[in-house]
């Protein structure tokens, strides 16, 4: 099968991505002004201090045997041990995964499923009010800075009507979080049954997840407006109202060609949303993968950060993959 | 022979930035049953909007301004939507050119082709599927079997062009619509393909509308003709008659143009077709005409009767006439 | 006539990502063309016409084969001194507007050629661009119009006048007027005989349209899958089919004239790939005439009239059916 | 394609939004060159004892919680923004167009290695990397320009790269060959000047979303910091006052930051539309 090596030739081009990005993080840390091990010890340590830790960073070796071994440790899953937690970064990473995805996830289902209706309604009826309203609305979103609109809803939902809870942490601070399954703690609370938790859990996801969405609906909006009225007007939708085909098929047809380029949209929202959603994670104290990295960043705890960057850049890889199987899988076309 | 459809005042307008494109201006055309009627027109002449305009689809930013489209009592301009969808497909087939961008290339062709069989009446999943593979096999296509579950992509030109006459054909509509469609196709598929259009409307005595910008076409396919200008039809006969009298200006130099001998120094137009959205005042023509007369820019020529069957939108050539 | 140009024995093929197969586009075609001569070469698509015609001009690499112009061998120049002959070989494209740069006002486009090859100054530039739209039968002031703002035949005129500014001696027109209306078609065709009288350039007139070639040409080649099937002077060919191939074609083009039906004689199926060439003739698996044997052997080509060759291994046999036939039949008229 | 009047004209007719643009980009410029020294009070100096004054006729939009006048600041800051913004953006393009020349002109394995470094750095989540090159590099603005212009590098070579793939299958470029031209004839006279206009127009675009990225970056402390001003350190200042019902510190700055972005955006997408190639 043709599709069949496809898969299997896209799936060895993640090999040489992964190196390249871990190459990236490798020379970003490494190579650029700033020496790390003086960015650790704070601009009060001593030379001694200093030298210490450059020997047990392995910083006093040749470059590219540093960066063999950084290779390797990578391979086998080491991505070094945060200064500030000191614990081993990738567990740390693991450990506050959970919260993004859930976050970021829910996000986008609601980005998604605002845009599409949208989105499919100004294509079918352009030059309308709703037309223009949600044109105006696509081209806001793009420009709104999202952890300013995070602000301004806190202050009106929480500030003024206290209708939303605190912006602090994924559930109330009275509760303990749920056991442990998934460590999204909706889906927990759930598996556990547990009606309480899973109430707050909501209700403290809700905000984050639609300021993020309420943005980033915006690009989706317009890609599927612009997709779907360029469906629309194809030839073989010109054909197939000719052939005098039903409304709910023509739409059917044009729908399916218009999805593509909408699907790959949201692939990629996702991938940037995974390193994007920090600001969010920010303000509203969400302990995710984003919060981590500000922290990181703030301490210079370069470990950490090269971690939590190479660990996003691959899941964003593999989402890309995931859009590219799902391209293949949809379209005849493709068929490399 | 009765009237199947008959245009009356026929004008679609484009209204765009640039202003306002004057597409059709005024048709008046029709068509009996069984009849092969052809239209030729250069581009830019509206001969393809005609083709949208009949079944009411003209795509923004054109619009359909006035006139009547009667077919069997109904007018389809104001028809209203639901009722068209039964006519389009069922009673009026319709071919257009590039087959390959008309069909869905996202589904197989059987499926698309069943969906078209479905929407006209079979409501059974597998008799439309039957019906599928009978047409397909109907319009010369080997293997029809195996071909229901090919791509658009995986086809050449000539077996798209093949697939989307089985579609118009699918349901023995009694008037079928091609428009160009054989442009684009190498010359011996377009015999291929003009061949068996032109079996299987004898065989289903269908009424056809033949589109297209080739003399030779309608020379060996049709029975009349209508030639069309920036949007005016401005001379119509049976095809006989015009290709022995050609009369208007336009349509001599049409038919000079397509000869095959050298003419040392053959009188062509000079110049280019108008651009619709800033047509010359009077006759359309005149900017480029050979024998034109102060009146050519004052007035538009009406089509007038030369003889029986054969008319003229000319002023010079209607005095000449009388 | 001493040819000014002669092509020996071109071959071109392609090789195919991923597979060890080649594309044969050319296979072994030969023709030479004399000044002030056109040579049509007739073809469908993927018969590797368009091919043949920038391999003469060395626009891309031919595999094999000489390529001689004015007696020296293109194949074996270097590019730069290949690019001090190019403005004696020219090219007019098949699409008028795309060969046209849209950010460049016509003047400039004319200009380009007098700024690449001549030390004209910008007054004699702009005196010679107005010569060649005089040519062209274009008026002056489109030196300040820019592509989009012309029609097609407009375009195609500029294109042409584009190829003579550089006083050519031989050009290769690709399809020049399939894109046009008929009428527009018909007048670039007569500019384009015109032209040739006045200049005596030697054209390759490459065309899938029988009609056209037969107005311009002095001879005729038809090929097939990256051969010539047939080639003789014009009228003999169009008198005298005696490929079957070539009676194919001439049967298929609808004539305008609907006194006049053609006998039918038709090509089944569609032109296989040109990656997977079928064995013998290349034709057997469509051609009404085919026998056995046209699955095994390559024809030779085979000469029947005083200039005319024909590659089929019945073309005998067959010229003499047709001669009972035209006298059963009124004769072939296109 | 000069940007001539008759072309402006043209663009504001099929797109009136780009109007809209055009304003706002226009005046974002003006305040930029303007801005730090017609406000009534130095945008880079605290007023003791004037912290969190409400909007008032002296402090049009209030005063923060350092008592500095959020007005002077908000207009002052185009300057700030605007001069990473472009400047990125320029950055960005001088590196980006030559290498999608080559990348798109010559096939082989420098055109594949461009490419591949490009898919890798586009593969990086934006933020994060822009967070870690600042942290990393030293937070100075010319390092957040830096980073910009490495971040935005991709999109000029991919854009670029594309439209020269386009172009020089086109028959226009094979003319030109025919006639003679080298490969820098054609590089120089043809598709340069063919590949340009996209590259303008998403320039627009990529100037609103470094923007975006720069107010970001100094949102979370990894930019600009007080008492530079700037809008996205303006609004974190603001931000722990919000939930006490303070919001001018934050929303004003906020409001002027959508609006610039959003004229780039109009702007941006107009020239996209009328430049796109495959319109014509």
């Amino acid at each position: 099968m043709r599709a069949r090596s496809y898969v299997f030739r896209r799936l060895i081009l993640l090999i040489p991505q992964v190196l390249g990005v871990t190459t990236v993080v490798f020379i970003l840390v490494r190579l650029l002004p700033g020496d790390p091990a003086y960015l650790i010890a704070g601009s009060l340590a001593t030379q001694d201090v200093i030298n210490s830790i450059r020997e047990h960073l392995g910083l006093n070796r040749p470059i590219w045997e540093q960066y063999l071994i950084y290779l390797g440790n990578v391979a086998r899953g080491d991505l070094g041990r945060s200064w500030l937690t000191s614990s081993q970064v990738l567990e740390d990473v693991l450990r506050r995964l959970p919260a993004t995805l859930e976050l970021i996830t829910l996000a986008l289902i609601l980005a998604f499923c605002i845009a599409l209706p949208l989105g499919m309604m100004t294509a079918l009826r352009p030059r309308g009010i709703a037309d223009r309203v949600a044109s105006g609305y696509g081209m806001l979103a793009v420009a709104m800075p999202d952890f300013w609109w995070a602000l301004i809803l806190v202050f009106v939902l929480f500030g003024k009507f206290q209708i939303v809870p605190a912006p602090i942490g994924r559930i109330d601070i009275a509760l303990s979080p749920p056991p442990h399954v998934t460590g999204m703690y909706v889906v927990d609370s759930l598996l556990d049954g547990d009606w309480r938790r899973l109430q707050s859990s909501v209700a403290h996801l809700m905000l984050p997840a639609f300021t993020l969405a309420f943005v980033y609906a915006g690009p989706i909006l317009k890609m599927t407006r612009a997709t779907m009225s360029q469906a629309l007007l194809g030839n073989f939708i010109m054909y197939a109202r000719a052939s005098g085909l039903p409304r709910s098929v023509v739409t059917r047809y044009a729908l399916r060609n218009a999805l593509l380029p909408v699907i790959t949209m949201t692939g990629i929202t996702y991938g940037y949303l995974i390193g994007g959603a920090v600001l969010i994670e920010q303000i509203f104290a969400w302990g995710g993968l984003g919060q981590y990295a500000v922290q990181a960043i703030t301490s210079s705890d370069y470990m950490a950060v090269s971690g939590v960057v190479l660990a996003t850049t691959v899941f964003s890889l593999l989402v890309y993959l995931a859009m590219d199987l799902l391209y293949l899988a949809v379209d005849p076309r493709i068929r490399y | 022979m009765s009237v199947l459809l008959d245009v009356r005042d026929l004008r679609i307008e484009f209204h765009t930035s640039e202003g306002i494109g004057r597409a059709v201006n005024g048709i008046d055309l029709s068509v009996d049953e069984r009849q092969i009627m052809g239209i030729v027109g250069e581009s830019g002449s509206g001969k393809s909007v005609i083709a949208s305009g009949l079944v009411n689809l003209v795509n923004p930013p054109g619009k359909i301004v006035s006139g009547t489209v009667m077919y069997r009592g109904r007018d389809l301009l104001r028809e209203p939507d639901r009722s068209l969808q039964r006519i389009r497909g069922r009673e009026i087939g319709l071919i257009v050119q590039n087959a390959k961008s008309a069909l869905n290339p996202l589904i197989p062709i059987g499926r698309q082709l069943a969906n078209a069989i479905r929407a006209h009446g079979t409501r059974d999943a597998q008799a439309a599927a039957d019906h599928a593979i009978l047409m397909l096999e109907k319009v010369g296509i080997p293997d029809p079997v195996m071909r229901l579950h090919s791509y658009p992509h995986q086809l050449s030109g000539g077996i798209a062009q093949r697939v989307m006459i089985a579609m118009a054909l699918s349901s023995n509509p009694r008037l079928l619509i091609a428009d160009e469609p054989t442009s684009g196709l190498d010359v011996t598929i377009q015999a291929q393909i003009l061949d068996l259009i032109h079996t299987l409307v004898h065989e289903l005595h269908s009424a056809t509308f033949l589109i297209t910008r080739d003399l030779g076409i309608i020379a060996q396919h049709c029975e009349s003709i209508a030639v069309l200008y920036a949007g005016l039809i401005i001379e119509q006969a049976p095809v006989r008659v015009f290709f022995r009298h050609p009369t208007h200006p336009y349509s001599e130099a049409l038919i000079k143009s397509v000869a095959t001998t050298r003419e040392r120094g053959r009188r062509l137009l000079p110049g280019t077709s108008p651009n619709i959205y800033d047509l010359p005042g009077g006759c359309p023509l005149n900017p480029r005409c050979p024998l034109v007369q102060p009146i050519c820019r004052e007035a538009m020529p009406g089509l007038q009767e030369t003889s029986p069957g054969h008319f003229v939108r000319c002023h010079v050539r209607a005095l000449e006439s009388n | 006539m001493v040819p000014i140009v002669r092509v020996e024995h071109l071959v071109k093929h392609f090789s195919i990502a991923r597979s060890t197969k080649a594309l044969q586009a050319v296979n072994d075609v030969s023709f030479s063309i004399a000044p002030g001569e056109t040579l049509g070469l007739v073809g469908e698509s993927g018969s590797g016409k368009t091919t043949v015609g920038r391999c003469v001009l060395r626009l891309i690499e031919p595999t094999g084969g000489r390529i001689l112009f004015e007696d020296r061998d293109l194949t074996s120049l270097s590019q730069e001194s290949l690019r001090v002959l190019r403005p004696r070989l020219q090219l007019v494209f098949q699409e008028p507007f795309d060969s046209l740069d849209p950010q460049m006002t016509v003047g400039q486009i004319l200009a380009e050629p007098l700024r690449l090859h001549t030390r004209l100054t910008s007054a004699e530039r702009r005196d010679r661009v107005f010569e060649l739209l005089e040519l062209v039968g274009l008026r002056r002031q489109l030196t300040e119009y820019y592509p989009h703002q012309m029609s097609a035949g407009q375009q195609q005129r500029v294109g042409i006048a584009r190829a003579i500014a550089t006083r050519p001696s031989f050009i290769v027109l690709d399809e020049p007027v399939s894109s046009l209306d008929p009428t527009a078609r018909a007048e670039i065709i007569d500019l384009l005989i015109d032209l040739q009288e006045r200049l005596s350039i030697a054209y390759l007139f490459i065309s899938h349209d029988l009609t056209t070639v037969r107005y311009l040409s002095t001879w005729v080649a038809v090929m097939y899958l990256g051969k010539i099937v047939e080639m003789s002077p014009t009228e003999e060919l169009f008198e005298q089919p005696s490929h079957p191939y070539t009676r194919a074609l001439l049967s298929a083009v609808p004539v305008p004239d609907p006194e006049v039906k053609r006998p039918k004689y038709v090509l089944e199926g569609e032109i296989p790939s040109p990656i997977n060439l079928p064995s013998g003739c290349h034709l057997h698996t469509r051609c009404p005439a085919a026998i056995a044997a046209c699955r095994t052997t390559t024809p030779e080509e085979v000469q029947v009239g005083e200039a005319h060759w024909v590659a089929c291994i019945r073309a005998h046999e067959l010229r003499a059916q047709q001669a009972w036939e035209k006298q059963s039949f009124p004769p072939l008229a296109v | 394609m000069g940007l001539n009047s008759r072309y402006l004209r043209y663009l504001v007719r099929t797109q009136p939004t780009a109007l809209v643009g055009a304003i706002i980009v226009t005046l974002a410029i003006v305040l930029a060159v303007v801005g730090p020294v017609i406000g009534p009070f130095d945008a880079r100096t605290a007023y003791p004892g004037n912290q969190l004054q409400p909007p008032s006729l002296r402090h049009l939009m209030g005063t923060d919680s350092n008592g500095m006048d959020v007005f002077s600041r908000v207009i002052a800051s185009p300057r700030t923004d605007l001069t990473i913004a472009i400047l990125g953006t320029l950055g960005a393009i001088v590196l980006g167009v030559p290498l999608g020349l080559i990348a798109g002109y010559y096939r082989g394995f420098l055109s594949e290695l461009l490419m591949r470094m490009s898919d890798i750095v586009q593969s990086f989540p934006v933020f994060l990397l822009g967070m870690a090159l600042v942290v990393v590099t030293g937070q100075e603005i010319k390092n957040v320009v830096y980073v910009v212009a490495t971040i935005n590098c991709p999109i000029y070579v991919r854009l670029v790269r594309s439209q020269v793939l386009f172009l020089r299958e086109r028959p226009f470029i094979e003319a030109a060959r025919a006639l003679g031209g080298r490969d820098r004839w054609l590089i120089r006279e043809h598709i340069l000047p063919n590949s340009i206009g996209p590259v303008v127009a998403n320039a627009s675009i990529t100037i609103g979303w470094a923007i975006l990225l720069t107010a970001g970056l100094s949102f979370i402390g990894a930019g600009v910091r007080v008492p530079t001003p700037e809008w996205g350190s303006m609004i974190a200042v603001g931000a722990k006052n919000v939930y006490t019902g303070e919001w001018w510190p934050s929303v004003f700055p906020g409001v002027a930051l959508a609006v610039t972005v959003l004229g780039f955006a109009l702007l941006g997408e107009a020239l996209v539309h009328v430049t796109d190639p495959t319109r014509r």
